[in-house]
């Protein structure tokens, strides 16, 4: 800790807490949304195309 | 060179050859993320003018940076496809579009945040934030098309074409947005690139690469999920079926 | 009489979203003959009409114009043919008689007024000549499409079903302009699910949808 | 009856000169339709005129207020009609099957764009030049303002139709043709908007309108040359 | 092979349930064909909000005049935004003939057109009201005065459905049809603008919105007891 | 067996523009019979038919349902009518099935879904259940309108010319349902220009357009 006294003051980033963890909670917030809708689109894909290859076997 | 391009243009062996890299893209990305965020909270110093306020600086700027580069790449690749009928250009144009518009948006929401304590005022109309507000909105007008269009050849073509008129208009929109600013006496307070410390400057640095391995992890796969689609009438997306 | 094969397609196939409706399809048609592309509903007829015409581009193999792949000598290919769609491609607030004028126009030809009202009147439209064409019949519209293909004076006539909506009057008309123009050296690609009666010309089949069985989509 | 005489041999002509011809064809046949259809060209300055006497309703009577917003609000409302008559552009000429007639003829599809955007322009352009002074004398504009407001209009409209071509090929036979359209091309429209709005204040403010009239221009022959092209490839792609 | 089985006798069913369940089949069929144009929904906001945003490129960034004139430009563009996707509220139905078969239908027109304006103001009203917060902010209103433009719009837009649909019946099969119904519309939607806009410089300025806001409600219920009817009469005489 | 009349029309004259198509027609339609509507391209029968349906208004004279104005009983009419035009009235953007399952709802009626698509399956539309109506060929389009004329198990069938775009399986099928519904009891007033064989079925016919010979516009 060479910046920060303390945690509480950590947090509070010096009067700009709001604006700064708004910054980075909404960045991860974004990033974490695109990781799993990319997952879950990837998991998706992959089981519309075995239905749609057990469609056409039948 | 002995390289055989269309061998990794061919999306067959571009499928295989993503899933391998991107694990150590996207693990590269998260400790390069780890190390810059140390740097960010714990090694840069205040900054004597705005406070810890700045330390928005950190994601701000590689997100701003991203946004635009993305878009330049897409356009390259819309280009080549259109130029050598590629598919895979295209489907790697369609797979960086979302993180580019992701991108994009947080830089305008990361200054917006940082405008407030800094100019009173989460939004100004300034050349900066109305360009990058206009590149969102091209983003969104290129996902939008592909949206509506549900051929994928159409899809394609259609959006390349409207990335490229794009890409030649960003510059010519940035100057004129610009003139147009400083013409008006416009935002007193303007985001300037003032000689930076060097701590800082290296965090930003490390969060820049961190954005780009970021961005070429989730492109990826996004492109293998496209390839899939796109080819599930050959044989070895069937037998890649049969594994997963 | 051994005359030159002016259209050709080699290996055509053709894909339509995910499925593949015909591959390997191939033909060679020479002056003075009529091509009848034959299938049930949705086999593909349409879409081989629209490659041979060049408004889509095939997935694999390529249609010939006097030897040459229509891609590179499109301007000539289209000089000398003639497309009548599903659509008729006439302006509905246009009278019949401004159509085929407009046409010719696009085309770079000059049109015989006079011409061309005779040949509306011989389609069965005296009575129409100044009606706009959005208030005409079903079959009436249909009938200045074809009027505006008789005024093109094209070689290659290429007819996608055009004897929808056509009373019997009609259809015995058009089995007569088909007759002259292959007598006259004309050539014709064309569909229907009419029988046709056309005695004295040389017909040249070609099923589409055998190609792809139902089974391999 | 009737009887069958096809030019069966191919006439070599001027090139040039048929593609003239082909051009101006498809600009009178523009023109020709947009006069059947009577009464379009004056709903067009109508709804040009309504939309900017709306904003004295939405933002209050002070004429001070007025005539400073009066450039942009101008600017923008060109902007919007023009967008409203672009999403008919190609659409009506394909559904009834012309748009494939045409493309189909032996001059190139270039000629093609560049002739419907110009006849575009001729009918839903020139309409908002003849209007745009009463509008600028309602909002108190000086003459040498409503001028160069005319002028900037002159060279920005053209742009509007070039590059809503582009729009209106490549959302060509879509659902949500026309809101899909805006979203495409109004980013693109920015630099005109910028440069006309700019132009007429550079004159109220006294700076002057030479600068901004000057990269108007430029922005015209820029997109004068490449939109056509951009917008035949559309065509293309959209009809496949 | 097929086996034709037609329920001959007609059904005796209580009236005012088949009449509502008529009208949520028809609030569902737009609602579906709107989700089906995937993404739609989101291109309806980013039209606002891009039209919005073309303001201030046009008039200038000083925040001062930008505050003064936001209810308005805010209003004005939800008005563009609405008639823009209003022109396709029946056309589409009218020319693959499904509209044909819904007046078929033994319910009354009223009903049809009722569900239709509904559903517009469902798919193309709502996003508005989500989206015009973030626009207050950009034009840095005070947080009283964003809640009631959202409120104003909230009471606006149906209003602008409504009367769009007496339009869109009107122009229907018209040619330009767009532009006429702009023509026709504009003018009624006028009062809905004053009180709308009217409402929100009210809190800016301190006189209250209260007076505004009842008088747009008033309007409101109007709309919805009348214009119903004149957009079905309208949509009968369209079809002769 | 002297089974009542349900449908008739009673002197009507129709003006399309200046020209009057046709005067003092009438006819009357007793249940299990099928009215053919003849007439060349342009003599008014699309006109007639849509009299019919009370879409448009006649000039003169009036439809009658079960002896009553359909003006007045437009309700119980429309529950016992169906349409099929010249255009299909199918959404593009929606499959076949969906297309039923959406005009079902909009008659109130409630819609079995294995039944509707086993119909779509019986018109030669399986391969294009989940396809959207819009990629559709011009004669699978026009085959789930009448799927759709199916689902609705109405008693009048008004049907402007079915067999477009059918091919010859289709126009078999049409035969036959034809048939189906006339000996169920149901009723048909159509037009077409291709020939019909409707063997043991009672044909009525009436033409058009003589009623406005040429000569007196
Ligand atoms: C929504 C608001 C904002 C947007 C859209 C925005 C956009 C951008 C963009 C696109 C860049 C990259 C430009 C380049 O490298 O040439 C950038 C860099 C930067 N921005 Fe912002 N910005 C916003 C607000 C702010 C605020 C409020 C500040 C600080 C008071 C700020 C400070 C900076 C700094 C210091 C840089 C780095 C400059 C450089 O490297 O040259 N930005 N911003
Ligand atoms: N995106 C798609 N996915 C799957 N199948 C498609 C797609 N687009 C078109 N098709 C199919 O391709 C075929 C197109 O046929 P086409 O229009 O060429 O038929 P046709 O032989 O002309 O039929 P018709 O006699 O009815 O006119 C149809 O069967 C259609 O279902
Ligand atoms: N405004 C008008 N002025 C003059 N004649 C008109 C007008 N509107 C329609 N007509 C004529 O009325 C007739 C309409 O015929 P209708 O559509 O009922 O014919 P149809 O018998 O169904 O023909 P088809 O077999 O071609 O479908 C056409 O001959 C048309 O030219
Ligand atoms: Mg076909
Ligand atoms: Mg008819």
């Amino acid at each position: 800790m060479m910046e920060w006294a303390s945690w509480s003051d950590f947090w509070a980033m010096g009067g700009y807490g709001l604006y700064v963890w708004g910054s980075y909670a909404v960045t991860f917030l974004v990033i974490l949304a695109e990781v799993a809708l990319l997952r879950q689109h990837g998991r998706q894909a992959v089981l519309k195309l075995k239905r749609m290859k057990q469609w056409e076997e039948q | 060179m002995s390289i055989n391009w269309y061998k990794y243009a061919s999306p067959a062996t571009f499928y295989g050859l993503a899933g391998r890299l991107i694990p150590g893209f996207a693990w590269a990305a998260a400790v390069l993320a780890a190390a810059g965020l140390y740097i960010a909270f714990f090694l840069a110093p205040t900054d004597f003018q705005q406070g810890e306020a700045y330390r928005v600086i950190f994601i701000h700027v590689p997100a701003a940076w991203m946004g635009m580069f993305i878009y330049l790449v897409m356009a390259f690749w819309s280009a080549v496809g259109l130029a050598f009928n590629t598919r895979l250009s295209f489907m790697m144009a369609r797979a960086l579009a979302p993180t580019g518009a992701m991108f994009t948006f947080v830089s305008l929401w990361t200054g917006a945040l940082w405008g407030k304590p800094m100019w009173g005022a989460w939004w100004v109309w300034d050349a900066r934030l109305t360009s990058t507000l206009i590149l969102l909105f091209l983003y969104v007008g290129i996902m939008a098309l592909w949206a509506a269009i549900d051929d994928p050849r159409r899809g394609d073509r259609a959006g390349a074409l409207l990335t490229i008129v794009g890409a030649i208009n960003v510059p010519i929109i940035y100057f004129s947005v610009k003139w147009w600013n400083t013409l008006h006496q416009g935002a007193s307070v303007k985001p300037s690139g003032t000689s930076m410390d060097e701590v800082m400057l290296a965090g930003m640095l490390v969060m820049a690469v961190a954005a780009w391995f970021y961005s070429i992890a989730v492109a990826f796969a996004r492109v293998r999920r496209i390839i899939l689609e796109r080819e599930r009438h050959t044989d070895w997306v069937n037998a890649q079926l049969e594994r997963a | 009489m051994d005359l030159p094969t002016l259209l050709s397609a080699h290996d055509l196939e053709c894909a339509r979203g995910e499925r593949t409706l015909f591959t390997g399809l191939g033909f060679g048609l020479e002056a003075g003959r009529l091509l009848l592309v034959q299938g049930g509903n949705g086999q593909g007829k349409t879409s081989l009409l629209r490659l041979l015409t060049g408004l889509a581009t095939p997935a694999a193999g390529e249609v010939r114009w006097r030897g040459e792949p229509i891609r590179r000598a499109r301007e000539r290919y289209h000089r000398e043919m003639a497309y009548v769609g599903h659509a008729n491609g006439i302006k509905e607030e246009f009278t019949p008689l401004e159509n085929l004028r407009l046409e010719a126009g696009l085309a770079g030809r000059a049109l015989d007024e006079a011409a061309a009202a005779q040949t509306l009147s011989g389609l069965g439209l005296a009575r129409c000549l100044d009606l706009p064409a959005r208030v005409l019949s079903f079959g009436q519209r249909r009938r200045v499409a074809l009027a505006a293909l008789l005024t093109a004076g094209a070689l290659l006539w290429i007819l996608d079903e055009p004897l929808t909506g056509l009373d019997v009057h009609g259809v015995a008309l058009v089995e007569e302009l088909l007759r002259d123009h292959l007598a006259a050296g004309g050539m014709v690609v064309m569909t229907t699910h009419q029988p046709l009666t056309l005695d004295g010309v040389q017909v040249q089949k070609i099923r589409v949808g055998d190609w792809a069985p139902a089974a391999r989509r | 009856m009737l009887r069958f005489a096809a030019p069966l041999e191919t006439r070599e002509e001027d090139a040039s000169s048929s593609s003239l011809r082909f051009l101006l064809t498809v600009i009178r046949r523009d023109l020709l339709l947009a006069a059947r259809r009577r009464g379009d060209w004056l709903t067009a300055q109508f709804f040009f005129v309504m939309v900017v006497s709306l904003f004295p309703l939405g933002v209050g009577p002070e004429p001070e207020l007025l005539r400073r917003i009066a450039p942009g609000v101008v600017w923008v409302a060109a902007t919007l009609a023009s967008l409203l008559s672009l999403t008919r552009l190609f659409a009506d000429d394909h559904r009834d099957g012309s748009l494939e007639q045409m493309l189909l003829s032996p001059e190139p599809a270039v000629l093609l764009t560049l002739g419907k955007a110009a006849a575009h322009w001729l009918i839903y352009g020139i309409p908002l030049l003849i209007v745009a002074p009463v509008l600028g004398i309602q909002f108190a504009l000086p003459w040498d303002a409503v001028g160069v407001l005319v002028l900037s209009l002159a060279l920005g409209t053209p742009i509007l139709s070039l590059l809503g071509a582009v729009g209106a090929a490549l959302t060509l036979g879509l659902r949500g043709g026309g809101v899909l359209l805006t979203l495409l091309i109004l980013p693109l429209y920015v630099p005109a908007l910028i440069f006309g709005a700019g132009a007429v204040d550079g004159v109220i403010s006294g700076t002057g309108a030479e600068a901004h009239l000057s990269l108007l221009g430029a922005f015209f022959v820029l997109s004068l040359i490449l939109t056509p092209w951009v917008s035949a490839a559309a065509l293309k792609v959209s009809l496949e």
